[in-house]
């Protein structure tokens, strides 16, 4: 027994000696929103950022952050309008060459000027094949991009061809290959924000802990726990800085949705995203009418891709059936729960035509009808020479939601249509494998906008594009597109892409199911939070009474 | 007992170049692409990632090249993160993780026993029921729901505790009852067989008749020969408790290594899964090193030394 | 009824026969050292020593249930450590053992009937009715009786479980039977029956015995021969009779005054053995015994004595006889 | 003889049937199964236990067939329902009659505890039972390879499996056993170990056993105690694993239902504060353990002729 109670003893010393050290700082905050008469946003970034270098970061677990730190020549007003950033005007006469003034009070976080050169710099990093940036690609509009980071060698003359160029210490010039009509938005985008050129040749490593970091946006970074907390700090040498309210902003890394709403109820949160909400948190909040429940619409529609190499999903009507016979209406409300509208187009809501809202003038593309539905898929049938469908495999990525939204199509067709599918699900990186190489029959997947216009969903869908996972071919559809990338008059544009996305819904290589919305949960005491169709909720202009 | 160690240590090197061998196989032989991403993907691009960290060269040269790497201790770079190598995870994670799981595995195997004992000695009165019924809810109840249950009422409900995190030892209690529920229970279970076992024995009936004294004594000796099934469960149980629980970990947003494995795993972040493959092996070949050492300690049976009688 | 030496062929012959150990530490214990000796159909040998010098792992090396260090074991002319596996089986059936301890050589989880059947299963021998006649008559044999067939060992007193044990080493009627000590766990009483039923069933079945035994007091009664060894070494080795009247090592003599003696007016007195017996692990040079022994010279140190006969039939170890 | 024989002849007359009697045993006599359930039935617990296993198993059978509904029907009119004289254990989030749902799961649930816990009985039997009765190099070279087993990321080996056998249950039950026979075999080992050093051991030896026999008739009857605990442990905690699956997305496909899926689906529902969801597969699963602990104990206690009154 001495023994044994050795070995308890010398556990419980390691144990208080760990008790020391696994703590890694002071401890928390009060509950309220305010600290010590300090404004502090606190809220929940979901996962740990993989970097929080503008350059190389991908997806909004990085970009939540860095776009509240960092800023583009242009940005976005709460309205959702392109809107002067660093640069204070530009011109363009073709659309292919633009020239950006920048402002002359731009600073980054530790005093010195923002200059052109610092642009120059950070867009020729994310190129740079050796930088291996995954967004790199969201800069092959301009000239030379592509073809420096594609290179193996002669990388200093590729560098050099590439169109950005810093004329002087406030004036940038950019060269594009072709007109792009959504380019200045994109200068909002991450990937083209800046980076402090003398840090990041004098410390490489600058953007790795918070101890160096320097920012040129609302915020800058003040604390980087990883894996528990970042915190950011209002940037004082910011332009707008007399319209930013906050003290601090505190985005801790909770994974759990639930464990983050019941910190939300017990205070340790006053604001938190769709991400850090439980699906049927979401649906009472919204039955209820919370006050504190806010949603709006989103850039982004869930969908299904049919791949059309398979026998019948090779035929149109065999899809048609499947997207006539499924109730979208009860899909939303049952499941989905956050006030999503039903899609019975692609493109989804809030992208503006030449007047009135895309999807307005779209209308409704599919009319779910059940007879219909079974008469397309008898004649499908028939052309392909079968009797019946032959049981098939659903796929989708594991997530609870995905599930019962797979457990209720399949219902809907068994009993609306008599068709056998089981449900097959796997992880997120097996079934882009899958996708990609064509070995899957239906599959759900989802789209984000990556820019305000249409084209940023159709484009997905001409033949041979790397997300055309139906590996859907339409000539007509091709066609159009390639006119909408280059026209000039905005009324011809748009009709086209009106044209393309009825050829795309009636062929339906892809059936629609609903447009996402992007609930969010905060205090009523927090003003001022803005969210863009495209992008996570904005806390730049956030007060707290 | 120098050659001996010396011996188990040689082992313990085989054993971890063949968990890395046949992890860094299958690793490579199951599907999914650590790069692949929804949308658009240039060649350009996808090619750019697969050089810089060297995919696009032979498995062969990849293996060996992360055995040398290995040698000196460097885990390599995450493919999911820019700012943090494996090294960075394991160093920051490791400590809480340690944290967590010790407090867990001291409480279930001071609980545990102290059950397990209480129920054997009371055979099938009110304390054998009681701490069985105790135990039978620590291994009914998965741990995703208890760690829910303790938030609901220990946190949201009552406030005694707060809800997650990691800041203070007020932080760390929630957890630790959770994730220590089901090797106490394990424990309890084992102790108070063993215990019977070791009761019903001749000589704890001898030792009874020879009229030693008080309940004490007894206990004592039956738990020194009782002992031994737990301490050959104990290794394995330490070496997953102090490796950490995703589970348990996500749920109250630990910043442990717990979720290393399973997020590397699901990203197909290889150095991230080979890294805390790796580790975990280096703490189980440890820890089992140790059980068995506490063993011949424990139980001087086991050593080969001359004739039984 | 003792005759010194059978004429006949030894029945098995044991030839420098070495057990070692290898203790943690890299080190050996030299367990048995270099026995040789024969036994002859039919007759007991008694093995006598000090608990931990080497006796029951020399009787559990002969049958092999150890392997040996170095050394042969001839029985019926074949060493039988170069057996295969298999026709090491076949040997079982001839040899067998009754361990000392009958509470801990029955498995508690086996009625008595198993327990006895047990050997007719492996060998497959006795099935059916056959098996459970063949149990019946052995428990007979050993004074139990077919009530006691489906009872657990922990049902019985001492001295019946080591009857158990008995019918159990007798069910395949061997030639050869070990006795490790049968009777030193069982109370004075129950040692004369069970020393009594060994005796009445070597007569009634032929069965030759190597029987071990801490002390002298049982085993000359029992046994024709007597063989005495201190740490892992033969010491003596004469006829019961000669043993007892005549012993020659100081320790031998020193093991028969241990030997409680009835009649008040015995003139032997007792001697003492000095201090403990010493490690296995480190024997004492030369003679093994001379750390406790009265007649120790600087001889004794130096030279390990040589094993021989000083009377006819007369072996012994030690350099007080040239 | 001589003068100084202590032992007189007379001591050496076979034994007279006055001191056979004093030995007798009264008490009937009885065949071993037969006494087991004997013994097994004076132990009200593990009776308790019995009935609620075979009550379980049979609603496992017929319980999908009572009401009219089928596990994986929908009606969104009819979701949430508490539970009520339609719904005798409410709906799911989708509509479906949870009573059927249960005893589907139940099926599912209990066909994966047997047979992973056959399984890992069967492989860590004899692996731990050669291991530690071979001992020294064999026992060696085998624990190093449960090691190495031990030690490959399990995940990675589910999803292996997973993709090379499709989904379905069989992968499940193998992807738990792969490692989950490793602690009861060390169990064994351990066992094995101090049993071996045993007489009766060496005495089966004698009679010319061989390493199975041993095995079969001595080693593994003499473990039973820890190994039947170990076995009632082993199918809570695959139905846990197959929870754990669920709950990182592996577990059996949608829409089948396990209890562990409708935990892990359920586990947002306590927020909204539908318990029933939750609390009924939880009750299930833990009324299953509590019968199969008190069964395991009573077995044990019933085929432990030591406790024999």
């Amino acid at each position: 027994m001495k023994k044994f109670s050795f070995i308890i003893v010398s556990m419980l010393v390691l144990a208080l000696f760990f008790t020391g050290c696994s703590f890694s700082g002071k401890t928390g905050s009060t509950q309220s929103g305010k600290n010590e008469g300090k404004k502090v946003l606190k809220t929940n970034n979901s996962s740990e950022p993989g970097t929080l270098h503008p350059g190389l970061a991908e997806g909004t677990h990085d970009s939540w952050v860095i776009n509240h730190i960092f800023e583009g020549l242009t940005t976005r007003s709460p309205e959702g309008k392109t809107v002067p950033g660093m640069a204070e005007s530009w011109e363009s006469k073709d659309g292919i060459t633009w020239i950006f003034h920048l402002k002359d009070n731009v600073k980054w976080s530790n005093g010195e000027p923002v200059t052109a050169d610092d642009f120059e710099y950070a867009w020729k990093y994310v190129l740079n094949p050796k930088s291996s940036s995954y967004y790199a690609f969201q800069l092959y509009y301009l000239k030379g991009a592509k073809e420096y980071n594609s290179a193996k060698d002669n990388l200093k003359a590729l560098e050099d061809a590439v169109g950005v160029k810093a004329l002087d210490d406030k004036t940038l010039k950019v060269e594009l290959t072709s007109p792009v009509p959504y380019f200045l938005e994109l200068t909002s985008f991450y990937t083209y924000y800046p980076v402090n050129k003398k840090l990041a040749e004098s410390n490489p490593d600058w953007y790795k802990s918070a101890d160096h970091f320097v920012s040129n946006g609302p915020f800058q970074l003040k604390e980087w726990k990883h894996k528990e907390i970042i915190k950011l700090a209002k940037n004082n040498y910011y332009y707008e800085k007399e319209n930013i309210h906050l003290d601090e902003v505190e985005l801790a890394i909770i994974t759990d949705s639930n464990t983050a709403w019941q910190m939300y109820q017990s205070g340790e949160f006053n604001l938190l995203p769709e991400k850090s909400l439980p699906p049927d948190i979401i649906g009472k909040l919204l039955t209820e009418k919370n006050p504190e429940f806010h949603t709006g619409p989103y850039l982004s529609t869930y969908y299904l891709d049919v791949n059309t190499d398979v026998k019948p999903f090779n035929n149109p009507k065999i899809r048609q059936a499947l997207s006539m016979a499924m109730d979208r209406k009860a899909i939303v409300t049952n499941i989905a729960q956050g006030g999503q509208p039903p899609a019975y187009s692609f493109i989804p809501p809030g992208i503006p035509d030449v007047s009135g809202d895309f999807q307005g003038n779209t209308g409704n593309l599919i009319k779910e009808d059940l007879a219909e539905a079974k008469r397309l898929l008898k004649e499908g049938l028939a052309e392909e020479g079968m009797s019946k469908v032959p049981s098939f495999n659903y796929l989708y990525n594991t997530d609870e939601k995905h599930k019962a939204i797979g457990e209720a199509l399949q219902e809907m067709w068994r009993k609306n249509l008599g068709i056998e599918m089981t449900l097959e699900n796997v992880e997120q990186q097996v079934k882009l494998d899958r996708q990609k190489t064509g070995d899957y029959v239906i599959s759900r997947a989802g789209w984000v906008g990556d820019y305000v216009d249409p084209m940023t969903f159709l484009d997905l869908f001409i033949t041979g594009a790397s997300y055309n996972d139906p590996n859907w071919s339409n000539k007509e559809y091709d066609t159009l597109i390639q006119f909408a990338q280059t026209a000039t008059d905005k009324k011809e544009r748009m009709n086209a892409l009106h044209k393309a996305e009825k050829i795309l819904v009636d062929e339906a290589p892809i059936i629609p199911i609903y447009f996402y919305t992007k609930p969010l949960v905060y205090k009523e005491s927090i003003t001022g939070v803005f969210t863009l169709i495209n992008d996570e909720p904005s806390f730049k202009y956030a007060d707290i009474k | 007992m120098l050659k001996y160690i010396f011996k188990r240590f040689l082992w313990s090197i085989l054993t971890l170049w063949a968990v890395i061998t046949v992890t860094f196989m299958i690793m490579h032989f199951i599907p999914g692409d650590p790069f692949a991403r929804e949308g658009t993907m240039p060649e350009a691009v996808y090619k750019n990632l697969n050089e810089h960290y060297h995919l696009d060269q032979p498995l062969f040269i990849q293996y060996t090249r992360y055995l040398t790497s290995l040698i000196q201790f460097d885990f390599g770079p995450s493919l999911k993160s820019n700012t943090m190598t494996v090294n960075d995870f394991i160093k920051q994670g490791f400590p809480v993780s340690l944290h967590l799981g010790t407090q867990a595995i001291l409480l279930a195997v001071v609980l545990g026993m102290i059950l397990g004992v209480v129920a054997a000695y009371n055979r099938n009165k009110w304390q054998d029921y009681l701490s069985m019924i105790l135990a039978i809810v620590g291994i009914s109840v998965p741990s995703f729901i208890m760690a829910t249950f303790l938030i609901n009422f220990f946190a949201v409900k009552w406030g005694i505790f707060p809800v997650a995190t990691w800041k203070s030892w007020a932080h760390t209690v929630l957890p630790t009852i959770a994730l220590s529920m089901m090797p106490m229970a394990f424990i309890a279970r084992l102790m108070r067989s063993s215990m019977l076992e070791v009761l019903s024995q001749d000589y704890m009936i001898t030792a009874k008749a020879k009229g030693l004294k008080g309940k004490f004594i007894l206990i004592h000796y039956a738990i020194k020969n009782a002992i031994l099934p737990v301490v050959t469960v104990l290794g394995i149980l330490t070496a997953n408790l102090i490796t950490g629980s995703f589970i348990i970990e996500s749920i109250f947003g630990i910043p442990g290594i717990g979720e290393l494995f399973v997020k590397g795993i699901f990203n197909r972040d290889y150095p991230v899964i080979l890294g805390s493959t790796v580790f975990y092996s280096m703490i189980l070949i440890f820890l089992i090193f140790i059980i068995d050492i506490a063993y011949t300690w424990l139980d001087p049976r086991i050593k080969v030394i001359g004739e039984n009688n | 009824m003792y005759t010194l030496i059978k004429k006949d062929e030894p029945f098995i012959s044991i030839h420098h026969l070495s057990k070692y150990y290898h203790s943690g530490k890299g080190r050996q214990v030299k367990a048995v050292n270099n026995l040789s000796f024969d036994i002859y159909p039919g007759e007991t040998v008694g093995l006598v020593g000090e608990s931990g010098c080497g006796k029951s792992t020399a009787g559990k090396t002969i049958l092999r249930l150890h392997e040996p260090t170095r050394g042969e074991v001839f029985y019926k002319g074949r060493n039988i450590f170069d057996l295969s596996r298999k026709s090491l089986v076949g040997l079982r059936k001839e040899m067998q053992i009754i361990f000392q301890d009958p509470y801990s050589s029955l498995n508690p989880r086996m009625t008595v009937e198993d327990l006895i059947g047990e050997p007719l299963d492996i060998h497959k021998t006795h099935k059916g009715k056959q098996r459970k006649d063949r149990i019946i008559q052995l428990l007979e044999l050993v004074g139990l009786n077919h009530d006691h067939l489906n009872r657990y060992p922990h049902e019985f007193s001492g001295g019946q479980r080591q009857r158990i044990g008995i019918a159990r080493a007798l069910a395949l009627n061997p030639k050869f039977i070990v006795c490790d000590e049968p009777i030193s766990a069982l109370d004075v009483s129950i040692q004369a029956q069970i020393v009594n039923l060994l005796k009445e069933l070597q007569e009634k079945l032929g069965l030759t015995y190597l029987f071990i035994a801490h002390d002298l007091s049982m085993v000359k009664y029992i046994s024709d021969r007597i063989l005495v060894m201190y740490l892992g070494h033969m010491v003596e080795l004469a006829s019961s009779e000669a043993l007892c009247n005549d012993p020659l090592h100081p320790y031998s003599q020193a093991l028969l005054s241990a030997v409680p003696v009835p009649e008040p007016h015995s003139k032997r007195e007792k001697i003492e053995l000095n201090g403990e017996i010493p490690s296995p692990i480190d024997p004492p040079s030369g003679c093994v015994f001379r750390t406790r022994c009265k007649h120790a010279a600087s001889i004794c140190t130096e030279k390990q004595p040589e094993w021989k006969e000083v009377k006819k039939g007369h072996f012994t170890a030690c350099h007080l006889y040239k | 003889m001589e003068s100084n024989v202590h032992l007189t002849k007379d001591l050496f007359v076979p034994i007279q049937d006055h001191l056979k009697d004093v030995e007798k045993i009264n008490s009937p006599t009885v065949s071993f199964w037969r006494d087991v359930w004997r013994r097994l039935k004076e132990n009200k617990l593990a009776m308790a236990g019995l009935m609620v296993t075979l009550l379980l198993l049979l609603l496992a059978a017929i319980g999908p067939y009572l009401n009219g509904y089928s596990y994986y029907e929908q009606d969104f009119t009819q979701k949430n329902l508490t539970p009520n004289a339609e719904h005798w254990f409410g709906t799911d989030q989708a509509g479906r009659d949870i009573f059927t749902r249960a005893w589907y799961g139940a099926r599912i649930s209990l066909f994966i505890g047997f047979m992973a816990a056959m399984i890992d009985f069967i492989i860590g039997i004899f692996y731990g039972g050669i291991a530690g009765l071979k001992g020294g190099r064999a026992d060696n070279v085998m624990m190093r390879i449960s090691e190495i087993l031990y030690s490959i990321p399990y995940l990675l080996m589910v999803i292996l499996i997973m993709i090379v056998l499709e989904r379905g249950i069989w992968p499940i039950i193998i992807a738990m056993s792969i490692t989950g026979w490793i602690p009861m075999a060390r169990l064994v080992r351990g066992q094995v170990m101090q049993l071996k050093e045993q007489d009766f051991v060496q005495a089966a030896n004698a009679m010319g056993s061989n390493t199975l026999w041993v095995l079969r008739k001595h080693l593994v009857p003499n473990t039973m105690g820890p190994i039947l605990v170990n076995v009632t442990l082993t199918v809570p905690n695959a139905i846990f694993a197959e929870a754990t699956l669920s709950f990182l997305g592996l577990g059996i496909p949608a829409p089948e239902a396990s209890w562990g899926t409708m935990v892990s689906d359920a586990l947002g529902s306590i927020l909204i504060g539908n318990f029933y969801q939750l609390a009924i597969p939880a009750i299930l699963i833990s009324l299953t353990m509590f019968a199969f602990n008190v069964l395991g104990d009573g077995l044990r206690d019933a085929l432990d002729p030591k406790l024999r009154k």
